[in-house]
């Protein structure tokens, strides 16, 4: 189903690290998602999009567990997840940023990276040590934000930043997390245009050593940085494949860019 | 700096009525009858709202005697109180004059002697109450009880009264203080067919439990309550249509003679013309002959020294004739076995007993050779 | 989620300045020599409340929970307490310890059961639960009712310092209170603490950096409990009762007023809240004006007006102690 | 078609609705940055905008449900800024939320007549004209609001408000979502509202939709109104259009 | 006499009866909180001390004013209810936009202050309240004994909450309610005039306190803290039906009544913890309630 066209230097196409088959989710009466099939490849980008209500946001919850799906089969690697807890998702490696921009309001912007970078080596239990603990982990937190730009505000309370430096810190944090599988909810949402092709560019040069799925309504910047595209609508996919291809179906036209022309 | 004298009360809980405010009243109408000095200091009445808390009871003791100089502590209602308080007034030595607080246990296994139980104890009330109604026929009996100290101590009390008289005990339910809804408890006491609902508990509880009593047709049916514990206030509370007819046992009531009236009159001027239940006439009796006491002792302070003096003093008054104190800390004196009316016979607000009969205090309280306190050297 | 908005922020404090250092040694110093002139019943009382309280801001102020149902682990533990000194006669500090063990194992059971459920829900379900306690306290024989267990001494600290003279016992206390105080500040400036904060202010992200967030406000409510417990040991230590008073939910308010009052969130606000509310308790008691009066209209001017508290609003109007750091 | 939009241009008539300098806040936040805007009576207006840059923000803040707001709004000359929200209603705005607000617990007829009757202007329909302009919902009048496909919710939402009597309303995206056949039903029922005098500002996306009914456009970015111009000057404006709203 | 698992009829009807008359006030006191947090999304701690002041607004009536028991039916469930709408108007308003905790923590003082002063003017010992003369005596049968006034709160509070349900479910403010509890502001901008709204809705909730206040007035002591324990229980009751479901509240209501009545023939010491032993089972069984939305 995958086309194998592609306008940019995307790597052989490796295994998914990723994967669902058959995924569904309802609300109620409600179906939202309706038997998706998606892979993430390794040192790709996947951007997911379709018109509000399509089901992608659903689709991330459920990729990442935090919704539990009505049916289907998650793998991450050779890892069927289908029934593990979120946190226990996210330790194995599968980071997600969320639509809404999801930041430690009243911590300052290193702490905000500490806090993800303390899991994996243990010190989040000890309840005991001193916070000084933490400094070591410092320069490598300061590294994160000065990737997305954020260096010279560490300092500074999350809470205190515009919308756009909100997700620049949470992209931040998400990679702190050093992932494997990174999942975006609209990363770009709410940046400026210079801010968008840093970012776009930060993202892709990410994937270079892990699979990324993305929402993202920036039409550009998908045909810019995405390797594959999802179309989603109204919960079932509506077209899968390169930019090329999606962007040439006329049900995507339809659905979701607009037909060109018509009277 | 003054004498004080710590009225220790419920001003706030179900138990204000019959005591709290009243108490105060009676403790300064004492001082001033007894002329405001003593051993040439002043007297001062403070009084503390323990809120029916043994804590706060206690804290607001220890603090009264290690800052205030309060050298004797009264009333006490509600025996759990009482009991915590005994605590430190023995260990600082200070005078206890019980008035309400009446499990004989403050007397019995806990008695200390700084302390005076001054008004009644679940002994005397078991003894005129159960023993009467056994021998008028009730035989066979059921409890509910208030599940603390007094409670279980009066419900153990009646038990022995009624068993020596003949009567059985069939059942009892305990029920937490402050209960709303007796049906339930009656529905068990009706189902087990006795004779007599004994009511093992105290004002806002007992005046509850009659209530629902009367609406679940308990007398009606042909059964007979007992309110083993009935106050003045609790009566007035429930009105002679529910009280009427009940038998009760009392230190006190103010339409009995002269020096009742008199001395209830004057109370009753102070308390917008409530009249006074045993407890606050017992206040002013423990008040007055603390003071005398203390007097004659030459000093305040101990309060062993001040009781032990006057357990060699005749204690006379319009409550209490031929009175005296034992060595347990018990206060001997008449009580009596009064019925209530019913409206017909009332002629108004606060008429409400008729005295069936008096009990010598010897006969009433429970015999020294049988108390429990460990005081008594045999 | 319940937020005072001026949060002690976990970096805020990180490092303590060399002014709160001073001031620390400085309080704890007047603490030694404050028996000289207050009497040391009141001034343990207010340590025992103010642990409480502290005990139970660990839980509302830096996890975000508010729980309504604390008084069962500190009436728990009083109980346990008391019934130690009294029937299995053990030293006061091995009874106090079986308390804190029973407040952290009643901890564990009720927070296992109400972390299901979040903000009011949380608060209701705790409450009911305390509640249920409450009844079984009531219930069960070795609680002794309504009369609560009294009657027994303090007996000899380790078996050799006797504690019913209150000197003694005043710094005893005092130094329990001290270090609880002090573990408290650790654990809301660890590593640990720092995630709790994290959780508190966005779960959804914690759950997404691997954070399994259940097990950590589970972690912080039974060690709320514990110190709760303590707290409570030390009053039935002290008072030489444990009462039904201790685990009525009216006590599970009290204490939320004492940190609301005192300030959310802060170390100081619950022990500022603690001694201003027992003080004020201590006063009215001799003044005939009533209790739950006065608590009610402080609570109610506390949610409306001063949602900071005492010491929140201190360091709002201090704009000099904020930027110091 | 052009007739209202050209005597506006040549400055006649009072503006139905005027807006000056309007700023607005989320929080401490700043979402709006001194709008301008005039809708005149019985005209079609759109706002055009990419994701994000306020438009839904605008409505909101027009309405009074975004209440943290300076500048002026003046509705039939009178100023609604102080005005409560529950009284906007009725000096004769309607809205028309972007999520369409169809309550769940209630059925379609009694989503229909949950807004009260606001003005006896002639302009209101009856439940009889409304069910023969959408005769679906004659069909499902019984059955829960939200058990509706997307498309008659969004009927059911406008519907709604044409039962009150208003004479402006204020339309948040209503093809968001929609097959095509349903985009081109409202269009018909946006235009036979133009026919019975109403006046409509609509938020759309969708610019070919928009292009058809309306007779003034306004552009939107970053919370400022960034271009105006009639349905007559589109053809010029097509470039300018694709750069700022990314098509 | 007959028995029935050991337990004889008279006892096991009569307690089940009992249960059915608690289960009334559960489910009166639990509809008013219901309602309550339906709309306001308040957790009305205050609302056993509107009962409570229910209850003492009928006994003032007929004290001072010499009113019987079916006036103040009427007159004392309105007072309560100006009460409440005032309280909303002065002070509850301004938290809507805070945390709802704030709301619980508010209400909680409130009942405090309410209790504690009239504790203080009236003091704890209760007031005693008559039945109306039309319905005191007993229905005696073969298996149950039952006072006539118990019998008639049963069916009265049946009727008012039968009422209440059809208010908010059958009616067009019943509608309005339902909608502003999915979207306030919405309804608000169709021109309805919500924070009235919410008033009468506190009020109205406040009042339904205040009919259970004076329906319990003859059969419990009038008394300042009468509403500050069945608070809690009403609490669990609302968790087990599901916080802010109509019918969840009164159907568990009654339900728990019932399972009370019977925990206090078969096994009297857990009949104060049974309720909460229940809400502990659906806690965990169904966290949300047996009649609640999952979320
Ligand atoms: N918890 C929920 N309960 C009920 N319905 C839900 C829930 N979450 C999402 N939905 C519905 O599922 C559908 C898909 O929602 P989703 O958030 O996945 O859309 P989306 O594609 O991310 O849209 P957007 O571009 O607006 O973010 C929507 O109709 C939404 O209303
Ligand atoms: N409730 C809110 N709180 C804070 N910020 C908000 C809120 N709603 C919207 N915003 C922000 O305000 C800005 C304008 O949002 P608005 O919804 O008006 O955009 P829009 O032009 O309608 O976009 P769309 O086409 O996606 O509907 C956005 O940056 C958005 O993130
Ligand atoms: C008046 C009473 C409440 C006395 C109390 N029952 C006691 O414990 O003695
Ligand atoms: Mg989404
Ligand atoms: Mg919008």
């Amino acid at each position: 189903m995958m086309a194998n066209v592609s306008a940019h230097d995307a790597p052989a196409r490796p295994r998914a690290a990723l994967s669902a088959r058959g995924l569904s989710k309802s609300f109620g009466n409600f179906q939202a998602v309706k038997d998706v099939d998606i892979d993430i490849r390794h040192g790709r980008i996947h951007a997911l999009i379709g018109p509000n209500g399509a089901g992608k946001s659903t689709v991330f919850n459920l990729l990442t567990k935090f919704l539990q799906p009505s049916a289907g089969k998650i793998m991450y690697g050779e890892t069927d997840i289908t029934r593990m807890d979120p946190a226990h998702v996210a330790r194995l490696g599968v980071a997600r940023s969320f639509q809404i921009s999801a930041t430690f309001g009243d911590m300052s912007l290193v702490d905000n990276v500490c806090v993800a970078l303390q899991r994996p080596n243990g010190l989040a239990v000890q309840f005991w040590r001193p916070l000084s603990s933490l400094t070591r982990l410092r320069p490598r937190a300061m590294d994160l934000l000065d990737r997305v730009g954020l260096a010279d505000m560490a300092d500074h309370r999350a809470a205190d930043l515009s919308y756009g430096r909100k997700r620049a810190l949470e992209i931040a944090t998400t990679l702190a997390l050093d992932p494997r599988v990174l999942l975006l909810d609209e990363p770009l949402a709410g940046m400026g245009q210079e801010d968008v092709e840093t970012m776009a560019g930060l993202i892709a040069d990410v994937a270079r050593d892990c699979a990324v799925l993305m929402v993202e309504h920036n039409i550009s910047v998908v045909a810019d940085i995405g390797h594959d595209i999802t179309v989603l609508q109204r919960g079932e996919i509506l077209s899968q494949g390169g930019y090329a291809k999606v962007s040439a179906d006329p049900r995507v036209r339809e659905a979701y860019m607009g037909t060109e022309d018509d009277d | 700096e003054p004498y004080r004298i710590g009225v220790l009360t419920d001003m706030s809980g179900m138990n204000y009525d019959l005591s709290g405010k009243g108490s105060e009243v009676a403790a300064r109408m004492a001082v001033e009858d007894f002329g405001g000095t003593l051993l040439g200091e002043q007297i001062e009445v403070i009084v503390g709202d323990h809120q029916n808390k043994p804590d706060v009871g206690s804290t607001l003791a220890r603090r009264w005697i290690d800052e205030q100089n309060v050298v004797a502590v009264v009333d006490l209602p509600t025996s759990s109180v009482a009991l915590a308080v005994q605590e430190i007034t023995r260990q600082s030595d200070t005078a206890l004059l019980i008035s309400t607080g009446g499990s004989s246990e403050l007397t019995g296994a806990s008695c200390s002697p700084s302390t005076a139980q001054w008004t009644w104890d679940t002994y005397a009330l078991a003894n005129g109450t159960g023993r009467a109604m056994t021998l008028e026929g009730d035989k066979t009996w059921f409890f509910l009880t208030v599940d603390y100290t007094f409670g279980n101590a009066l419900e153990a009390d009646t038990t022995a009264a009624v068993e020596a008289a003949g009567g059985t005990v069939v059942g009892s339910v305990t029920h937490p203080r402050e209960t709303s809804d007796f049906s339930s408890y009656l529905l068990q006491a009706q189902g087990s067919g006795a004779d007599v609902i004994a009511l093992a508990n105290a004002s806002g509880d007992t005046m509850t439990a009659l209530k629902q009593a009367e609406e679940f047709g308990v007398t009606a049916l042909g059964q007979d309550i007992a309110g083993m514990l009935l106050f003045l206030t609790d009566v007035h509370g429930v009105g002679l249509d529910i009280a009427k007819n009940l038998t009760l046992t009392t230190a006190f009531y103010w339409d009995m003679n002269e020096e009742t009236r008199a001395w209830s009159e004057r109370f009753a001027e102070r308390m917008d013309g409530k009249m006074p239940t045993m407890v606050h006439a017992g206040v002013y009796s423990a008040v007055s002959n603390y003071l005398k006491a203390a007097e004659k002792s030459g000093q305040a302070k101990s309060g062993t020294q001040v009781m032990d003096t006057m357990r060699d003093m005749d204690i006379d008054d319009f409550f209490n004739h031929n009175a005296y104190l034992r060595k347990d800390g018990r206060v001997v004196h008449d009580m009596y076995l009064v019925q209530v009316k019913t409206p017909e016979e009332s002629k108004g607000p606060w008429d409400y007993y008729k005295v069936l009969r008096t009990i010598p205090g010897d006969e009433a309280f429970r015999p020294i050779e049988q108390s429990a306190c460990p005081l008594l050297d045999r | 989620m319940i937020k005072a908005e001026d949060f002690e922020t976990v970096a805020e404090t990180t490092r303590p300045h060399r002014m709160q250092r001073i001031v620390v040694v400085a309080l704890i110093a007047v603490l030694m020599v404050l028996p000289l002139w207050v009497y040391p019943v009141l001034l343990m009382k207010l340590m025992c409340f103010a642990l409480f309280a502290s005990a139970f801001n660990l839980l509302l102020g830096y996890g975000g929970l508010l729980s309504f149902g604390h008084a069962a682990f500190f009436g728990g533990a009083a109980y346990v307490t008391a019934h130690a000194l009294k029937v299995w006669e053990l030293t006061p500090e091995l009874a106090i310890l079986a308390g804190v063990v029973a407040a952290l194992v009643l901890g564990l059971a009720i927070g296992l059961l109400a972390i299901r459920r979040q903000g009011i829900y949380f608060a209701m379900v705790t409450l009911a639960l305390a509640q249920m306690f409450y009844f079984f306290c009531l219930q069960v024989p070795f609680t002794e009712g309504e009369d609560g267990i009294q009657g027994f001494s303090r007996g000899h600290l380790f078996g050799l310092i006797d504690l019913s003279d209150s000197t003694v016992l005043y710094y005893a206390v005092a130094a329990v209170f001290v270090a609880s105080v002090f573990a408290i500040w650790r654990i809301v400036h660890s590593p640990y603490g720092m995630i709790l904060q994290a959780i508190r202010e966005n779960e959804q992200r914690a759950i997404s950096l691997g954070y399994s967030v259940q097990r950590y406000k589970l972690g912080a409510f039974v060690m709320s409990a514990g110190f709760a417990g303590l707290a409570g040991g030390l009053k039935a230590l002290l008072f030489q009762f444990a009462t039904l008073t201790d685990v009525n939910w009216h006590m599970s308010g009290e204490v939320i007023l004492m940190t609301l009052i005192g300030g959310i969130g802060s170390i100081a606000g619950p022990i500022v809240g603690a001694a201003l509310v027992v003080s004020l308790q201590n006063y009215l008691a001799t003044t005939g004006f009533p209790v739950t009066t006065a608590l009610g209209a402080t609570f109610i001017l506390c949610v409306l007006l001063f949602r900071r508290g005492i010491v929140g609003e201190l360091r709002h109007r201090l704009p000099a102690a904020r930027s110091k750091k | 078609m052009t007739d209202v939009s050209a005597l506006r241009r040549e400055g006649r008539g009072p503006a139905q609705l005027k807006v000056r300098a309007l700023e607005a806040w989320y929080g401490e936040s700043q979402a709006l940055y001194g709008v301008d805007l005039d809708v005149y009576p019985g005209e079609t207006v759109t706002l055009l905008g990419r994701n994000g840059v306020g438009k839904t923000t605008t409505l909101r803040t027009l309405m009074g449900i975004l209440r943290k707001r300076t500048g002026e709004i003046e509705f039939d000359e009178r100023s609604i800024l102080r005005l409560p929200l529950h009284r906007v209603a009725h000096a004769g705005m309607g809205f028309v939320p972007e999520e369409r607000g169809i309550f769940a617990s209630l059925t379609v007829e009694e989503n229909l007549m949950l807004p009260p009757v606001v003005a006896r202007s002639g302009k209101e329909m009856s439940l009889d004209e409304i069910y023969t302009l959408f005769p679906n919902l004659l069909d499902r009048r019984h059955s829960p609001g939200t058990k509706l496909s997307g498309g008659e919710q969004q009927m059911l939402a406008i519907a709604r408000i044409l039962r009150t009597g208003v004479s402006m309303i204020l339309l948040d995206e209503p093809t968001e979502g929609l097959a095509p056949v349903i985009v081109n039903r409202i269009g018909e029922m946006l235009k036979s509202l133009k026919a019975h005098g109403l006046s409509v500002l609509l938020v759309e996306q969708n610019f070919r939709f928009a292009a058809k009914i309306a007779d003034h456009f306004y552009v939107m970015d970053h919370g400022e109104m960034i271009d105006s111009f009639a349905v007559g000057e589109l053809p010029a404006k097509r470039e300018a259009l694709n750069k700022a709203l990314g098509v | 006499m007959t028995m029935i698992f050991g337990v004889p009829l008279m006892v096991l009807t009569g307690q089940m009866l009992i249960g059915l008359i608690n289960g009334s006030f559960y489910a009166l006191l639990s509809l008013g909180l219901a309602v309550i947090f339906g709309l306001l999304r308040v957790v009305n701690f205050a609302h056993g001390a509107f009962y409570m002041l229910g209850a003492f607004t009928a006994w003032m009536l007929g004290q001072y004013l010499g009113l019987g028991f079916w006036p103040s039916l009427v007159i004392a469930p309105l007072i309560v209810g100006c009460v409440g709408a005032v309280v909303e108007r002065t002070m509850l308003r301004h938290l809507y936009e805070l945390d709802h905790l704030y709301g619980l923590l508010f209400t909680f003082g409130l009942a405090l202050l309410l209790e504690g002063s009239f504790q203080h003017v009236f003091g704890a010992s209760g007031k005693p309240f008559s039945a109306p003369e039309a319905l005191t005596g007993i229905v005696r049968t073969d298996f149950v004994i039952v006072p006539i006034y118990r019998s008639w709160v049963v069916v009265a509070s049946l009727l008012i909450c039968l009422g209440t349900w059809a208010l908010i479910e059958k009616t067009k403010i019943g509608s309005y309610l339902r909608a502003a509890t999915e979207d306030a502001t919405l309804v608000q901008s169709f021109g309805v005039n919500v924070p009235l709204l919410l008033t009468l809705t506190y009020a109205f909730g406040c009042a339904l306190a205040g009919i259970a206040g004076v329906l319990a007035a003859p059969i419990f002591q009038v008394s300042p803290t009468m509403g500050s324990n069945l608070i809690i229980i009403i609490f669990a009751v609302v968790v087990v039906g599901g916080m802010g479901s109509i019918l969840g509240a009164i159907a568990t209501g009654y339900l728990l009544g019932i399972v009370e009545g019977l925990t206090k023939v078969f096994y009297p010491e857990a009949a104060n913890i049974v309720i909460f032993v229940l809400m502990a089972v659906v806690l965990l069984l169904r966290p949300a309630g047996l009649f609640g939305k999952e979320y």
